[in-house]
């Protein structure tokens, strides 16, 4: 019963640890080809939401469907970039990144080849036979982001990709993330901490509820013209106004998680 | 001096006082010599085999035997972990079986493989390969569980098959508990293809420590027991090497400086 | 009783519960060191009659029921054992080939290029296979001596063929003599097979001590052979079904029928005085200077390896 | 039905089915019931044991002697694992010879420890505590060397003594290996305590399956192995109790969905 | 020699790893009471430099002095909360906030009792008993700034601590270390990526050179005064001047780092 041209609909999904009820009921419809970026206080259940979508978690109540199929299982059509470290740490940045194309069946060899150009891209070059310990926290991040990309997921999910990295560097990455998704119109879901962020990129921007039990209290449909520069946006008053809405709705969230703690 | 060299030279200090203290602890009448003979008889008395044909083909015997056994101990303990530490209803059905198997002494199992697999190799090797099973096992098992989940999480993500997963997750992830398995496998193996020899055969280097022991040569017995150690010294060595190979992307391991 | 003995706890070892020891265990059943005064505990040494003298030498154990030889090796090797009763004169040891081969192999001589099974390299049945080998006209070498462990270990690898001729003892002896699977060169478990093996009676199983412990505690070692000869004689005078019965478990299969088989065998094993005839005390050490020629080149002082002393006094004192 | 349910029943039935086909092969004489006695018979045997007193005495000593050297050998093997694992260098000098002793086969060991401690208790438990020990050892070593460097690295800085660091971050990192090597020891323990009994001594399960032994009494030595398991199988269990109370902190292990 | 006043002095300092140089050449001096921030492009050397400030690292060249004495072993007077998750996982929140007390000899129902007001202090009242797998990222860096926190250090060492939050409970994490700082005026260094929490919360921002072999560019101190509006502030010109100052010195050593790379 999932709506046409759904990449990812959730309804009513109910998320639980044990008796704590982390995400009450969520609904959450993404379109294929729509960016969407979710913000939300912390520990209200983003990464849980994302969890839930790739098969990682089974809801309690509620229903996922992936284009229009019911999920079971992992989901197979999305790549997600997580938000805690899962790069193998036996093996070096090149052959992380090529990891999927290994187990899709290439040869390592060939999963490395096509790796380089990756980690160039992020700008990585120089650092293909370092593990990942030699790495700084930002070049690990970045290791994982092109992990994920490399597979062209038809949905790609990232948990706070660009938190760990400096303005410009964040700016790069962000171009390499539209121009893969412009080239062929993927459906996009991103959280972020960073509203300026949120609002350059998204076609959408969610804000949920403070957790626990928490909701969605908003969806904000941004209506900027692409291609966006950020540095002429940020003083636009479209901008500006688009930027109070979300910083508010945040920010009443937030304080209500505080007199509700006591 | 660099640590190598000032670790070599505490271990000499240390065999050569020990030597030392038991030497003149014999010639002084305070250590029984009928039970613990002086290490220079020692020293003669392995001086004296390793001039003899027969030695050597004892030795080939033994270490032939604790190969194969160490081997096929580990292959066997190993996937049996692999396939427990992957399917948990498996393991929960299986894991008492092998507990119980694990606990019947050896010794009691010698003649039962004398029964089934005569007095030849195979035999020797069986034992063997009962006492490097169980430790293979029970850590790989416990290593394949042990695994990070968001490293395993990433990895399904991305679309690993089972095969893959074991090749590129579980596997390197259990290296490290399968390796400490191999330290004391090792002398299991060796334990299992002398323990075998011992109860019956005609040659070997049990068979030599048994010779020794049946008629009451205490020298004989611990001469055997000399070269057995230096038999797992150098059998040691190797299980470093594929360590040192096998563990190359690790950090130095974290100790206090 | 003049005298109260020294020691009145007191731990005996065996190597193994083979039929040869029987008597001190089953005097302990009967009771009969209790009625000497004293408290004996059977300590078995599964692994073979080495272990319980080493725990003899280590002090670990009082006394030792054990073979002949070890009190002339440990002369050879400077301690000083002796053996104060005899239980077995004769050795109760056999050496049979496998049926198959009865019709070629009828002597001593025919085992040349044979595989011949026994126990444990260095123990007695090598000894004494060595012995008989050489006694029958064959090198060092004409035969290949392996090791398959006692009991059914040897038994198994006689009927799979890994050995042609087995050195053995009761019950293995009865169980392959029932099943026909062996036909025996010798049989010491009478005197007559003993002679034609070893020329003579050849004492095996005896009780030695220390001679410092025989030394510092004569009233102990005399009740000790007094309750020994006193079931010697029982076992003697008893019909072979109630001895059947009164077997200690660790001696006797769980087959009735085949225990009495095997006690009508072997009743002859045990010396109805238990005392040391000089002359058949050169016979372990004849052979064992054969085997050994670090014994040979001790001078081995007989007299001092046993004494009769006690089972002449216990002769007297049980009339 | 529950997972557990589940669990108990395909175990009930492999136990079940193993039986029939050694009983029926028996029957059939497919099976040498003289190597190999039929089930039937190893109950009854059991049963005649336990109806004596004897019995449960032996069961009683071996009990003893077995949790001595579990506890005892874990204890050891524990120290030391802990100690090499935080001093490299001594683990450098110390290690072979660890190794070396690893290799001695424990049925020579026997007679010195009967020369050294005794007939008693002491001399048992310290054959098992030779086979406990080294799988401790080498378990714990290793997992004092695996702890998080990250982890490691915020406890220091937070200014943790060596004794807190051991009690808040190396132990409780350690606990998956100790734990593992726990279910090799419970079997090794067993077996430390039955061979050395079975190796000299008056009474106790090993001296039980040695007299049956020497009479080629089969039934006697199966019904002694049995008795063997099923002690395991309770001693294991309390493991378990173990490893849920310790463990309470883990996310459920990763297992494939 | 190290000037007194000078809670860290960091002379000439070089990092090695292997033979890859991560910092070449580092002269950072923090003053008593100073609170400063470390920028710098990913991957340029800011951990390595603050690992080092605490004695995690030894330095192949170059000398630290801590309150005027060189370092030896580690260093007694920091506390550190690392850019990785440093948690003991087998520990709840509440005893991994105490952590620090009971290594001090503290009781654990003391330690524990300590500990709760912090956590109710970073927003995590009801999260006593959570083990860390069981927390959100957000809260699990929360917990870890507690545990530092706790200690009350002289030199207070951090390293990227908000950036797993929210605006707001990032501006609610401000305040907390801000009200520590002043009530004991303590040294205080921390890495971000984000230039306002930089601009806004600092005395000196120190800009770094693109790695490899990287090096201070800028030292620019803030004059704002105390204490500081973060909205209000924002829209001043002082502001905006400084903010552009350190984004395009930042952006020509992010730019300068692809060109090398090629
Ligand atoms: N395994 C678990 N057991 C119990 N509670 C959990 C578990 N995992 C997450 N939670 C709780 O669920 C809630 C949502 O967690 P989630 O990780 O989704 O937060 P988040 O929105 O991603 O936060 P952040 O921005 O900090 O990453 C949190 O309150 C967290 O404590
Ligand atoms: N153990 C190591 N071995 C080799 N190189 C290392 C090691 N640790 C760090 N590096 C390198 O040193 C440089 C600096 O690392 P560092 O972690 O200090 O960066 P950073 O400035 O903290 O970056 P980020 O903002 O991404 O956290 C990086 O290029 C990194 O690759
Ligand atoms: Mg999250
Ligand atoms: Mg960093």
């Amino acid at each position: 019963m999932g709506r046409p041209g759904l990449a990812v609909d959730l309804r009513d999904v109910m998320i639980r640890f044990g008796d704590f009820t982390a995400v009450k009921s969520m609904n959450l419809q993404v379109a294929e080809t729509e960016f969407v970026a979710v913000v939300g206080p912390t520990g209200c259940g983003k990464s849980t939401i994302l969890n839930t979508v790739t098969g990682l978690l089974k809801p309690a109540a509620g229903d996922v469907r992936i284009f229009g199929k019911s999920l079971t299982g992992l989901n197979g059509q999305s790549g997600y970039m997580l938000q805690q470290e899962g790069l193998l740490p036996w093996k070096t940045a090149q052959d992380n990144v090529g990891l999927g194309l290994v187990f899709q069946g290439s040869s390592i060899a060939k999963a490395r080849e096509q790796a380089r150009p990756w980690l160039a891209k992020v700008g990585l070059k120089g650092f293909e036979e370092r593990y990942p310990h030699q790495l700084s926290g930002g070049q690990r991040k970045r290791v994982a982001m092109a992990q994920t990309l490399i597979m062209e997921p038809k949905i790609v999910l990232m948990d706070e990709p660009f938190s760990a990295l400096d303005v410009h560097t964040r700016r790069l990455m962000h171009r390499i993330l539209l121009d893969l998704w412009q080239a062929d119109r993927r459906s996009l879901v991103f959280i972020t901490h960073d509203l300026d962020e949120a609002i350059t990129l998204a076609d959408r921007v969610v804000v949920m509820s403070a957790g626990p039990a928490s909701r969605m209290v908003a969806d904000v449909r941004i209506t900027l013209p692409r291609p966006r520069d950020v540095s002429a946006l940020q003083t636009t008053d479209e901008f500006v106004a688009l930027y109070r809405e979300i910083w508010s709705l945040l920010g009443a969230e937030v304080e209500k998680s505080y007199v509700t703690q006591g | 001096m660099s640590r190598r060299g000032r670790v070599a030279l505490t271990q000499f200090a240390i065999v050569l006082g020990l030597i030392l203290i038991w030497e003149l602890g014999v010639w002084a009448g305070l250590i029984d010599s009928f039970f613990f003979p002086a290490p220079s008889t020692l020293v003669a008395r392995i001086g004296e085999w390793m001039s003899t044909a027969d030695f050597w083909t004892d030795i080939g015997i033994t270490l032939l035997e604790t190969v194969l056994s160490f081997l096929a101990g580990i292959g066997i303990g190993t996937a049996l972990g692999i396939w427990l530490g992957l399917s948990p209803f498996a393991a929960e059905v299986v894991q008492p079986f092998i507990k119980m198997f694990n606990a019947i002494p050896r010794i009691l199992l010698g003649p039962i493989f004398v029964i089934w697999f005569g007095l030849g190799l195979t035999s020797k090797v069986a034992l063997g390969v009962t006492l490097v099973l169980f430790v293979a096992f029970f850590n790989t098992f416990q290593g394949v569980r042990e695994v990070n989940p968001v490293v395993l999480a990433n990895a399904r993500l991305l679309r690993a098959s089972k095969s893959s997963l074991l090749r590129h997750v579980y596997l390197p992830s259990a290296t490290t508990w399968i390796l400490s398995s191999l330290r004391v496998s090792v002398g299991m193996a060796v334990m299992g293809a002398v323990v075998a020899e011992y109860l019956g055969s005609s040659a070997g280097l049990g068979h030599l420590i048994a010779q020794a022991e049946g008629v009451l040569d205490a020298t004989g017995v611990f001469a055997g027991i000399i070269v057995l150690s230096a038999f797992v010294v150098v059998l040691d060595a190797i299980v470093d090497c594929a360590e040192k190979r096998l563990l190359v992307w690790r950090p130095a391991p974290a100790h206090e400086s | 009783h003049a005298t109260e003995p020294e020691k009145t706890k007191l731990k005996i070892a065996v190597g193994s519960q083979i039929l040869n020891y029987m008597p001190v265990e089953l005097g302990v059943k009967l009771g009969s060191f209790k009625e000497e005064g004293l408290d004996v505990t059977v300590e078995n040494f599964q692994a073979g009659g080495s272990k319980a003298l080493q725990a003899l030498i280590g002090g670990s154990v009082d006394g030792t029921i054990g073979f002949y030889d070890h009190t002339i090796q440990m002369q050879a090797q400077g301690k000083q054992i002796s053996c104060v009763f005899l239980l077995n004169d004769i050795p109760g040891v056999l050496l049979g080939v496998r049926s198959d081969l009865a019709d070629k192999v009828r002597t001593g001589a025919d085992l040349k290029g044979l595989r011949l099974g026994i126990t444990a390299p260095g123990s007695s049945t090598e000894t004494m296979a060595r012995y008989y080998i050489k006694k029958s006209g064959l090198g060092p070498r004409d035969v290949n001596i392996i090791a398959v462990g006692s009991g059914a270990p040897g038994m198994v690898a006689l009927e799979a063929m890994n050995v042609d001729a087995l050195v053995y003892f009761d019950p293995i002896a009865t169980l392959l003599a029932r099943k026909k699977s062996a036909t025996a060169l010798f049989d010491a478990r009478t005197i007559e097979g003993s002679k034609q093996a070893f020329g003579g009676s050849y004492p095996t199983a005896c009780l030695y001590l220390q001679q410092s412990f025989i030394n510092k505690n004569p009233e102990t070692v005399q009740r000790l052979v007094n309750a020994l000869l006193k079931t010697h004689r029982w076992i003697n005078a008893t019909p072979t079904e109630q001895l059947v019965d009164a077997i200690p478990p660790g001696y006797k299969t769980d087959n009735r029928e085949v225990n009495i088989e095997i006690m009508n065998a072997s009743k002859a094993l045990f010396s109805p005085t238990g005392q040391m005839d000089i002359e058949a005390a050169k016979v372990p050490l004849a052979v064992l200077s054969d085997f050994d020629p670090k014994i040979a080149a001790a001078k081995i002082d007989l007299n001092k390896t046993f004494t009769n002393r006690f089972a002449e006094r216990a002769a007297q004192q049980l009339k």
